[in-house]
This record gives structure tokens, C-alpha cells and sequence, in this order.
């Protein structure tokens, strides 16, 4: 798989997390994804960045043009150094949140994409990964 | 940070989202709503997200929210002009908003709420307000 | 990849299945539906599964998130059709479907349709859109 | 128990899911399984290689007619060299997935034929095995 170059950005506010949604869509429209690919992806990118403010207090979300050889397609790192998430699948469980959230944001990011990695150590910080391929 | 306006139309409330909304502004919003419901004695809101691109589950929350305040408020919330796309996202990203009621755009929303006015006045509305989690 | 067509027959939005779908073709649908609700303005759709002689998992799911799309874009779905070795298989495998209204065929699903958008115009629709995972 | 000559579909593509529904299918009818129970197993057949295909990267179903002296029936095996299932519990549980689908895939087919056994390695693959028998 090879990464067309990465841009960055710091999330550390409200406003980062639009930037993100716009970036996002941007580089979603130049892979030419399809027009609800387009939405599913800004989607889950806006539901993963706001709990990377919101939860990992801040860090940054990374959005790369990757190719694997048969499909193009966006490869998104959202990266913090926050308290990390000591139960994953309780996390990953629709409707479940410790914020007052709706407890959708990890779970429907997840049906969202093609790829969703997540990894996070208690006390050291919570990285998630997503892709979406063209079809 | 932009505020979103709210425009008064006879006895109807129509706010049209122009912007891809900070959740702040969104927050002020319903606040904002919510003092224009009581100042204005309107009983009908019509939220029109026609421009919007996306809605996540935070914005989903909110119009559930602001449908919620209304109707305590006396008023019926309508929202129009959600794309296609931004439904078949909102459904599998597991919000499936019952409590909010629909139109395709203004025209109709303010039909709807006519409508509704005049048949069912006093009619205890049922209980779903909130957005439902549940999984596609 | 085969399409399934959609006919508009006055207000209904008509969707007969006649091929084994790919899985693929199963979410075009659902796009395009959603994308048809829109344009055409109409308020019920019926889908037609009188062909076919299995529904998986996938399928029944994409029937159940097309009734919840359809439904936050202001129409309603009915399914008609359904085989009785389909519907005997669907509740074994754990698949209820509980959001989705069905008719034994078209024309009782077009009463149906028409009963409902007359009778509860306002009322905010019930809880269970989604499909329930249920063990039998 | 005796087979009879087995049909081999390799899956790599949504469109080998509907091949295999169709096979078995055919074979159904051929061994005069009623109609309720051709439902159940094409319907089960569909589940298992459509897992083979999304969470096993591909691999081959393989369909015979069996005979066991006293009934006919037929064995169907589901194989591929994917990841493997790490807590089979887990995945045989209702409502549970790793993949946004709605988690019935193993637990319903296994409650739609009268057989049914997995194999499974991490790292080295998964075999599902399934037999139905005329009444
Ligand atoms: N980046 C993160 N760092 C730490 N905890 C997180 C992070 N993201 C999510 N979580 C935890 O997972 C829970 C579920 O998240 P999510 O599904 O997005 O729901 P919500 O955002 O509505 O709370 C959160 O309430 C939080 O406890
Ligand atoms: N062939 C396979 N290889 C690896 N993992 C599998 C395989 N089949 C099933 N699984 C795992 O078991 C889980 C449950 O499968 P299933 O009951 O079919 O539900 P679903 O297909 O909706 O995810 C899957 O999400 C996946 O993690």
C-alpha cells in the first residue's frame, strides 16, 4: 500500500474539528469517492475527531490518499495521548458512552468505513485508523 | 464563531442552517430557539438542513433536542430538505431520529405543520422524542 | 452488476425484486431509493419480494435500513410478498424485522400505504426501525 | 457415509456468494429436500460464504450429496485460509460482530441445519462444516 503525502491536523478546539470535516472532504473528493461514500466518510472522521477533543483531550487526525495496487482510497489516523479506553468492546458498544454522548461514535464509525483499527494503552493515549476504498 | 439565524414567517419559526456548524453553535442554537419560542408564542419550527453536507450524531442529537424543547414548549418541529445521502449515513451510523418529524423542503414542512395544527390540537404526542440508538 | 428498477405509480415508489442480488446491488438499491424518494417527492414505497426464494441476513438487514431511510425521508415502506418457507427461515435465523411492515401483496400494500398516509399524517412514527436481533 | 461426487465454487467475489446459493440450491432440489428445508440451507449456505468471502479473505465451498444408509442429505464445507476465529464463543453469540453486520451469520446457520461444526486457527484459517438431511 502505498501514501500519497499525508496533511495534518492539530485538533485542539471546536474549529479544528470542522477543519477536519472539511479536509476530509476535500481529499474525498479528489480520490472520487462516491457521493455517499463522500458523507459516510467526513461522518465518522467528524464522530472520531470530536472524541479525539473531547476524550483524548486533544491531539491530531492525519488524512493520507493511499493506493494498494487494485483500488484508491483515504486512509485517516486519529492520534492523542489521553487516558486511552480500558474496555474496547464496552466502547465499541452502540449507545454506550461515559460522556453524555449517544455512545455512536465509535460504533457507527466503524459501519462507516471499509478499515477500523483501534489502539489504545490506559494512561497512554488512544490511536484509531479507518480506510474507505473506492468501489 | 457565526450564529445560525432564525427568521420569523406568520406563526412559524424557520431556521435555515447555512454552515457547517462548531458544536457550540449548534448549542447556542437550541438555546437561541428556545427563548424565541416563548418570546414569539410561535407554535411551529421548521429546520431546514438542506445545505448541510453531513450530519453527525452530535448535530443528530441537537435537532432531536431542539424537537424535544419545542414540543414542550408548545410548538412542532419539523426538519426539511435532508439529502439522501445524509439519511442512508445517519441510518447505519445507528440514528434513526423517530421522534423527529420530516418533510422534503420548507413548503411542505410548513403544510405539515398547518395540517397538524389544525387536526390534533390537544393531541398528547407519543413518547419517542429521543433519538433511538439502535444498530443497523 | 445487474440494477433493480424502480417504477413511480402515482404516489409509490414500486421496487420488485426479480433477481438473486448481489450483495452489491442490494446497496445500490438502497442509494438509489433514497435518492428517488427525494426527487419524486412521494411518500410510500413498496418492495416486492414475491421472487425471491431466500432472504439472508444481508438482505433482510438492507430491507430493514431502507424502511428506516425511507421513514426519515418522510415515506413509508412496505414489503409484500414474502414467501412462507422465507418468512418460516428469516424468524429462525434470528431476523424478526420488527420496523418493517409487510402485505401478502402489491395491492394490499398499496391499501395499506394509502390507509396510513391518510389516517396518521402527524403522528410521530414508533420506536422499532431497526431490525432486532432476536434468538428464536 | 458415502459422498457422491462433490462441486467445488471458489469464492472471491460477491458474485461466487450468489453462485454458491444457486448451487445448493440445485443439489436441494436434486436430493428432494422440502421446500422449508432448501430455504433454510441456501439461506444458511449464503450466510457461511459470505463470511468466507468478507472475514476469511476468500476461499472455496465444497458441496456434496451424502448418504448415510438410512437418509440423503447434503455436506456442505466452508474453507479458507483468513484469520481464523480468536473466541469462538464470542462469534457464536447473537447480535455479536466484528464487522458491523448484524452478528447472526454463525449463530443463525448453525440453528438453520443439523449439523454443524467449525474448525478454526488464528492466523491459519477457518473451516465450517454443515449437513442437512432429507426428512
Ligand atoms: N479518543 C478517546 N480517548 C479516550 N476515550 C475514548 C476516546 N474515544 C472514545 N472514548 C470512550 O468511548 C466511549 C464511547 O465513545 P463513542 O462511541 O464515540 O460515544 P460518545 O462519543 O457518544 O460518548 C466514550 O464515551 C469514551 O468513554
Ligand atoms: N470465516 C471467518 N473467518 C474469520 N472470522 C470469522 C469468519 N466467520 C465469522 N467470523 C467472525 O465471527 C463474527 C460473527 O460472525 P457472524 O455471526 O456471521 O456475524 P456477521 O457476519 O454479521 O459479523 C464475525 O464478525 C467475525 O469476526
Amino acid at each position: 500500500m502505498t501514501g500519497g503525502g499525508a496533511e495534518r491536523i492539530t485538533v485542539s478546539s471546536d474549529q479544528d474539528v470542522v477543519r477536519v470535516r472539511q479536509l476530509v472532504r476535500t481529499v474525498a473528493v479528489a480520490v472520487k469517492l462516491s457521493l455517499v461514500d463522500q458523507t459516510k466518510l467526513v461522518t465518522a472522521a467528524s464522530e472520531l475527531a470530536r472524541n479525539t477533543l473531547v476524550y483524548g483531550g486533544g491531539g491530531t487526525v492525519e488524512v493520507t490518499r493511499v493506493d494498494n495496487g487494485r483500488r484508491t482510497g483515504i486512509h485517516i489516523v486519529f492520534a492523542d495521548r489521553g487516558p486511552g479506553i480500558a474496555d474496547l468492546d464496552l466502547a465499541l458498544t452502540d449507545g454506550y458512552t461515559t460522556g453524555g454522548g449517544l455512545g455512536l461514535g465509535l460504533s457507527g464509525s466503524r459501519r462507516l468505513v471499509d478499515e477500523f483499527a483501534i489502539d489504545t494503552a490506559v494512561g497512554r493515549g488512544t490511536t484509531i485508523s479507518v480506510t474507505k476504498w473506492c468501489r | 464563531m457565526d450564529r445560525v439565524p432564525i427568521l420569523k414567517i406568520g406563526d412559524i419559526l424557520l431556521v435555515s442552517i447555512q454552515i457547517d456548524m462548531e458544536d457550540q453553535v449548534a448549542l447556542q442554537l437550541q438555546e437561541n430557539l428556545a427563548d424565541r419560542i416563548v418570546s414569539s408564542g410561535c407554535h411551529g419550527v421548521i429546520i431546514d438542513i438542506s445545505a448541510l453536507d453531513i450530519v453527525d450524531s452530535f448535530v443528530g442529537r441537537t435537532l432531536a433536542t431542539i424537537a424535544s424543547i419545542s414540543r414542550v414548549l408548545d410548538a412542532e418541529t419539523v426538519v426539511v430538505g435532508m439529502r439522501p445521502a445524509v439519511a442512508i449515513t445517519l441510518v447505519e451510523l445507528g440514528l434513526s431520529l423517530p421522534g423527529i418529524r420530516t418533510a422534503l423542503n420548507v413548503e411542505l414542512g410548513m403544510e405539515l405543520l398547518a395540517r397538524g395544527r389544525y387536526e390534533d390540537d390537544d393531541e398528547g404526542q407519543d413518547d419517542a422524542d429521543e433519538p433511538t440508538v439502535t444498530a443497523p
